[in-house]
Parts: C-alpha cells; structure tokens; sequence
C-alpha cells in the first residue's frame, strides 16, 4: 500500500545547493549543537554565495565561517558563543570593527523559536512573555508589544521568520524527505515548517519502510521537502546521536584558528575549499571517525499494533 | 459500465475521481475516507492522506470507523500533534483538498455542522465545527459531500459553521482567507460547482439517473444551470467491486 | 544516577479522584479518539461530583455518560458526536430540551487546541487564523480578535484554558509519572501542562529506566504530575495503541443505549454503578479482551549512544 | 576543612549548597553545570536537571561541554523541543532555580551579556541572550554566578540583557514578571544578595579569605553590608575530592 517515489528528490550536496540557495537568500542551517550541517555550509562556501541573510539561534562555528568566508550580509540570532571554549572572532571582528561589514538582528532564544513557530503557522506574530526590563528592545525595531483581547495585558510579540530556504540534518530519512531525528530536536521541525523550501541531509537513506515502522519518531515529512542529501558525518564538528560524538577538541581547537584571520583562511583553504566535498574533507582527517565513533546505546521498542 | 449501485457508491465514485494523484488531501470519516482510498486504489496511488486525529500518510488496512481509529497510525508515515496538524498542516498551507460534508448547504457553499434551527433554543442540535471551519478556510480547495433534499439544501444556512464564498455578505478575500474555498458539491442526484466571479453554486453535471428538473426541486433556492451541463458516468465495475470487497466490505457507510 | 522516587504518586483510582477532582472544579479528561480515560470518568460518576465545568475536544461517550449522570454544569467542547455511529443523546436532550440543564461554550477543534497551548505556556490567549465568516463569534463571546502588532492583520484569538485538573491515559509511566504515549498523541501535552493538577493513569508502571532508555517518547514529565494510576485497560471502549483496539462495536450499540433515558441509567447501573473499579468492570466482559488484545506490530530501535 | 582550592572550586561548591533537594533546575554550562552535579552527589539526589537545549532529567555521564551534549540526552528522562522548553517549562512557571552568569551584573541585578560600550560600536562585542533573558523573568528565583571586580560589576551595565530588580527605574512588579529574580550571587571572594524591599545587591556572606573591604574594592557601587554578616565555609574535602576525580576530572571548569 505505500506511496512509491514520484520525483527524484535523492541529489548530490552540490546540486542540493546550486539548486536551492541563491545569493541575496534568506538561509537557515539549524541544529541546537546537534545535527548541524556543516557540510552544507561548506558547500555554500564553495559554490561563493553571497549576500546572505543567515538565521539561526547560534550562529555556532558554522556561521562563523560562512561570515569569513565572505556569504553573510547579514546575521539573524540569539546567542553568538563558542560554547565553552570562547568567541566566535569572524563574527566579533564584523560586528566591533566592520570587518567586513555585518548587518546583525538579535533576540533572544525564545524570541527566534517564537519566530520560527509563527513562520510555520503561518502567523504574522508570536506573542511571547519576554523582554520586559530589557534593552533588547532598543536594539531592535522588530520585537514590539501587542494587547492582548482578554485581559488588556501588554504582551512581548516578535514577528514570523519565513526563509527562503531550510536545511535540516537528520540521522535517518527516506528518499521522499520523510526525517526522523531522535535526541536533541531543537527547533528544526519549525524551521522546516516555516520555510519555502527545505533541504534534508541525512546520515543514512533508509527505506520508507523504516519510517513506517516508527510514524511518531518522523519530525520532518516529505510533503515539505525539495532535496534529499545523503552525506554521512556532514554535521562534523556537530553531532548526530547514536552516530558521532560532538568533535569538542575541534570546538575547542577553533578558538585559535578564528581569532587569528591568517589561520582561518588557512582553515578554509585546506578544509572547505580544498575538498571536492565531505567525503574528501572525512579523508583528509584519518583518525576522526574512529575517534567520534558512536557507542551503543539501544532503545527499547513499542508496539504499533491494534 | 457498472451493475446496479447504490446512491452512496456513486457519491464516493465520483469523489474519488476529484482526487489528482500526488495531492495531500485532509480526510473526514465516512464516504470522504472511502473516496479516498478508492482513489489510491485507483488513478491516485501517491496520494498523502491526513487526519485531523495526527495520521500523516496513513495507509489504512481496514475501513475506519473514526478519524483516530488505531489502523490509522500503524505503517503511517508521521504522527503528530493536533497543534501541529492545525498549526502547521492547516493554517500552514500545506493541504490541497479538504472533504467536508454537512446537515445544511447553502447557496454560497456556507455550511452548518451546528444547530437546526436558532442557536439558543435548538431544534436539533448538531455535532458542531470539528476541524471543518479550519478546512473550509484553509485548504487550497474543498471538496463538499451531501444528499441532495430541499432541507440540506436551503438559500441560507441557519448557522455558518464552515465559510463558503459569501459570509453574510462579504466574500473570502474581505474575510481575509487564503483557501480558495469549495469548488465542488457532490450529491446523491448531480455534481454542483462554485461559478467562478459570483461565488454561487451552480448545477454542473448530472448523473445518468437524474434529470435537471428533479436536481431543482431539491435545491432550497432558484438552481442556476451551467451553459453546457456535462453527465456523470456511473461507477465503473471496477470499482463497484473495490468499493464492495476491498474498501467497505461490512458497508457501514455504503448503506 | 538514576533518582528515587521521593513521595508516593502511585496510587488507587479511588484516592486519586477523591484527591484530586472536587465539586465545582473545571476537569479535563483528554484523548483524541485514542486513551480517551473511562476508568477515570467512571469513578468520578461513582464519587458522585457534581457541578463539574467538563472540557474536551470531543465529548464522546465519556462525557456522554457522564452527563446522564449529572456531574456536568457546564461543556467546553468542539465537536459533539459518536463518530461513524450516530448522537450524543444524553448531551442533545440536555442542550435540545434542557434535561437537564447544561451550559455550552463552544469553539473548533482548533480553537480548543489553542487554548490548551495558550494555558501550557501561560499566556493569556492564543492568535489564530480562523472563525472569519461562520457564526461561531456570534454564539461565543470568548472567540475575539487580536491585532498584529507587524502587519496590522485582524487575527481570531481564543483565551487560555486552565483547568483544575487534567486526566491522561498513557501506555507506561514510571512511579514519578514520567508518561509516555505513541500512536496519536491528541492534545494531552498542552492539556497536562495547562492544569493545575494531573492525574496520569497508565496501562503499565513500569521501572524508570524504561522512561530514560528512550527519552524522546516521553509526553509528559513527572514533575507536573500529582498522581499515578496502575490501570489496565482504562481506556475501554477506547484504545490504547500496542495493547488494545477500539471496541468500536460498543461505539455502535452506544447509540441506541443513549438514544433511551432508561437503558442509559440501566448501562451506569450495571457497569458504572454495579462495580467497584474497573477490574469489576473487565470481569462483567468475559469475551472482551480476548476481542480486542492488539497484535504485534514492533517497532524498530534507535541509538542513543555517542 | 579541605586542602588548598580555586576561587572556581570554591564558587562550584557555594553554589551547590544553594540547591534544595528535589528543586527543578535550568542549568547553564560552565560553573552552574558543576554545581548542580556536586549538588546531585552530595545532598540533593533529586534535583532535576533542565538544559535550554531540550533535556529534562538530564544524568551526564562525563562533564559536558556545551549545553547540547549527546550525554545529556543519553539517560535522561525526556527530551522535547526548544518551543517546549520555553513556552511550557520556562514561560509556564515549572522552574524553580535558574542560573546566570554575565560580563556585568550591576547594583539591581541586571545582567549584561551583550555588549561592553554601545550596542552600535560595541568595545567587546559578548554572544547575546540566549536563553537568559527568559530564565530571569520566568525561574521562581535566579542564582548568579561572576568572578568579583569593578569592571564586572558596574553601578549600571551597559546593556540589560536580563532584568534584575530595577530596570531603568521600574520595578519587576511594574514590568508584570512573574518570578522573584536574582536572590543570590555567587562571586570568588563573597555571597551578594539581594536586600528585601529595595532590590539593591548587599554583601551577605564572606569566604575564609576574604574581608569586607576587600570585597567593597572590587564592587563598583557603595557597596552596603547586611547587619550581621554571614561566613562561608570552605569546601570540604569530600566537595573538592567529587569536584576533582568525579565531575571535572579534566579541570575544563576549574582552572
């Protein structure tokens, strides 16, 4: 009874990106540290894009990189750290010397996540109990207040961010997009949701059979999806649970690099610009797979039956 | 062409027929349901059926008798939330056909699923909107599915539960709805379709059984006739027999 | 590292309604179709409340019967009906002719959703795009308009529900009330964190480190949750995914028992009335669990190791 | 009484102590996380660990780096979606201590994690909010964390990211937020908390080696004093030994 493939949506990283992402977009890479696509954000690199506007809570190393390697116009996020291990220095040199220049537009968490949860609902707003006190406000035009019809309270309200394009890395889906993701699910189903086209890149093509088997683990379905990527370790330094461990000598390891603007192009030279793609980029790094690799750690299983 | 067949089988017939293969389509129970696995069974193998109840994708391996029947989720493709099925299914755009039926039709595709007669003091008091006032306002089209009768039929509902073409006097663009709302009205005697500019249901197609002047006389106000009316094939055996051993073997909704 | 269980949640369906559903108070028994809680409901017609506010989606037999019984002042719902199967008699006499007298306040299946969410995340209202044309604002002072704070848009906004108390029915929990659910998962999460107090009633306790082997099933936390309830087959004649079907045989015979006042007080006599829990209740069934024990459709495992 | 310790060992052990037993947690990477596994290990067995990254009963196996460690996850008791962490646990009132740390936290509490200098041409430029705005609204009471000096701890910051208990001269209660705001800071050389009735940060608690002018030198406000002043014992060797072989065994955090 299952619904056979009726597009070929399965395609290479590079044709994912040549196809989806165009200068001037509207782009977000999400993952909350989890299944962050860095490999996708290498591509963007390689193929020379443009004058983005890149969303995303923690603009991460991934941003950091795509803002040195010149992509960025401007940056749309809520917390920009390397999380125990120091600052994101392509962004910092942006924003406190222009270099290059850097639009930025920032709220909190929970003002993205309302964000996202508009844009997906297809509602203009959000309303939100936040920013009272704060001087968020101030720094921003777009985070207002709206009254709310029952109670007269004055509410914190930030509008729907729709982009042009969401990509979502995911540890398993079919060749029709249909994702399931287990561990840290961030706010990528929203994202995907709110988002004019959607990308999927996954650690492993599986069967939808697989999908059917388990129906509540799917986050992301099909029906919304344009491209899928097949591109095992492409959240490298990020995570994907029960696959690879969070690379954090890496995170650790990019303070250096970032803070010094010869070593980060050095970075891009060898790892992104100078790999065709991630399996060269795997290459080039012998040991790391076997470093990162998963240990077991199996669930249990429900029964669907009736 | 097809041995006898009830009014019902027609119906589901030539609803499923309105299905295109590929659409993503938010499935009421009963004949919307049985149109809609006909259809897979048929020309429409990929469509993506959704149920309010959070089925997405569902595969149902026997007739279900309620929108969250168990057979629902088994081998479905995703479950989810109701927030997320109104939230980001509905309101979100993502569906393209909607079935709604109703106890009142009226001549603006308004429906009502509430009460018969005043709100307060009900004659007969009905189940009420569901998800049908989000299908009807949401879905790219809908698809509306009723027993023809003077009663089911008025010139007004008496109350809107689910928006046609003209609320109360004003239409869907000044009501600000995205959803291009029914397009079709398919009955037990002919189909109806919306007129495009006056938002009016007007007579479209008769079935091979039925006659201009019948169809009339169980419409509440005065039918209009499309210029070129077209006829209706009756089922097919084909799928009299998936109807029949296949799709509502018990017939509970094939009466 | 696992934590003990500090208080005694676990308890009788007895005590957990005398504890927790009072007189006067607002109760929500939630389950779309799927772990809708007659156990629950029954003891509640059992202790004799009366003057309950009762909220739901859809009313169903459960609020159908409880109706008949006179614990219900007043009806929050969506949709009134026996799905495929005919009326709500019980209501329909109670709203066509007042018998008995009962208040209405009604809205769509997402206008309910809406105000669950609303009530979770303590906000005082929820926007939506919706009731632009239908009477529904006309026969419900509750249904109103917010203005987009962006856009200028006129949106629908409904008011947060926070009930007193809130009934789910899951498929396992551990002593803490660490619930979780799969198959269709309905409105209970909103429902659960929106109430003051929640009762969860479980097909099977089981150990805590079932909840923490797979901890992207878990639907509601233990932390919400005031009391446990051991009670198998709870659900029927609704359905619990994996453990047993819809009887919907009795959803069928329901509209003649409902359509006649007198079989309707002879149904609460024998079954409500005439037991004293729903152990009783399964044993005056002889035939029915083996109708209606699920089958075995296994899902598969996933990884959470790193 | 321990061996010889690091202000982090130090502020890592006060700020355990500040947990009870069976409290629900939002727990920050870095010192906080520290803290709330000491507490865990020592008198609060049944403290909930929330992270903002969606872990709810959160049992790390090994000392994580960033808030969305796979060991967060692996074992824990639930795991839902970052709209679920803010709208139902956050913004729904179920937290109860929240812990915050800044570049600047001024005489009101107010905490600055955005900008030093202006928020146009910023001198440093710090990573923003993250969840932090929200946890010092929303937590039933806060907990801050900061090294002790003039720079960190201004008359007034530069930039509120998270409201303390005066924000450019209103009140929490006239900015309508529902929990109770910074209680306690935690520094390397005392414990400030927050006066009663006025909202200002006083000196509540000196450590073994610290002395209250001492601590008025590295405050850059009149720093009052509570009538009685408490004293902060050392860590126990038991803390320190957890601390150093069990929770940070590779000194990440510690210095």
């Amino acid at each position: 009874m299952n619904a056979p493939a009726t597009t070929a949506k399965v395609v290479s990283m590079r044709d994912a990106i040549a196809a989806n992402v165009h200068d001037g977009d509207t782009v977000v890479i999400e993952g909350f540290t989890h299944l962050i696509c860095f490999a996708a954000a290498h591509e963007i690199i390689r193929q020379r894009r443009r004058d983005l506007t890149l969303c995303r809570l923690t603009p991460d190393l991934v941003y950091d990189q795509m803002i040195a390697a010149g992509c960025a116009r401007k940056l749309v996020f809520s917390w920009a750290g390397n999380p125990g291990a120091g600052s994101l220095h392509a962004f910092r040199r942006a924003v406190e010397r222009g270099d290059p220049p850097l639009e930025i537009e920032e709220y909190s968490h929970f003002g993205m996540v309302s964000r996202f949860s508009a844009g997906a609902a297809r509602l203009p707003f959000w309303p939100m109990r936040s920013y009272a006190g704060t001087d968020l406000p101030t720094a921003n035009a777009n985070i207002r207040t709206v009254l709310c019809p029952f109670t007269g309270e004055r509410l914190a309200a930030v509008p729907a961010l729709n982009p042009d394009v969401t990509i979502v890395h995911v540890q398993r889906a079919d060749a029709q997009g249909n994702a399931q993701v287990w561990g840290l699910l961030g706010v990528q189903k929203e994202a995907a949701f709110a988002s004019q086209r959607v990308v999927v890149v996954t650690e492993e093509l599986v069967d939808e059979s697989v999908i059917r088997g388990d129906p509540n683990r799917t986050l992301i379905p099909g029906m919304i999806v344009d491209a899928v990527v097949v591109e095992p370790w492409g959240a490298h330094p990020s995570f994907a649970q029960g696959h690879y461990d969070r690379d954090n000598d890496f995170y650790v390891a990019w303070e250096p690099i970032s803070r010094d603007p010869a070593k980060l192009r050095a970075y891009l030279a060898e790892f992104v610009f100078g790999v065709a793609d991630r399996a060269e980029y795997c290459a080039l790094q012998p040991g790391l797979q076997d470093r990162l690799r998963a240990t077991e750690r199996m669930s249990g299983r429900v029964n669907y039956g009736f | 062409m097809g041995s006898e067949y009830s009014p019902q089988e027609m119906m589901a017939c030539v609803a499923a027929r309105e299905l295109r293969d590929g659409e993503v389509v938010f499935v009421g129970i009963g004949l919307p349901n049985l149109a809609c696995n006909l259809a897979r069974a048929l020309h429409a193998p990929n469509l993506t059926l959704i149920y309010e109840s959070g089925a997405v994708g569902a595969v149902p391996e026997r007739l279900p008798l309620s929108i969250g029947d168990p057979t629902l989720v088994t081998g479905s493709l995703m479950v989810c939330s109701m927030a997320d099925v109104f939230q980001c299914f509905l309101q979100g755009g993502r569906i393209e056909v909607g079935f709604l039926g109703g106890a009142q039709i009226d001549r603006w595709g308004n429906i009502n699923t509430t009460v018969i007669g005043s709100y307060d003091k009900p004659q007969v008091r009905l189940p009420g909107s569901g998800g049908a006032a989000e299908i009807a306002a949401h879905a790219k089209r809908t698809v509306l599915v009723s027993m023809l009768s003077p009663r089911a039929f008025p010139e007004a509902v008496d109350f809107i539960t689910s928006p046609g073409h003209k609320c109360r006097g004003k239409s869907r663009t000044e009501l600000g709805m995205s959803g291009s709302g029914p397009v079709t009205v398919i009955t037990d005697h002919a189909i109806l379709e919306v007129e495009e500019g006056t938002g009016e249901l007007v007579l479209a197609a008769l079935y091979p059984t039925s006659t201009e002047s019948g169809v009339r006389e169980r419409v509440g106000w005065e039918l209009r006739s499309n210029p070129s009316l077209a006829s209706v094939a009756a089922p097919t055996a084909h799928e009299l027999e998936l109807l029949r051993t296949v799709i509502d073997p018990n017939r509970r909704f094939l009466a």
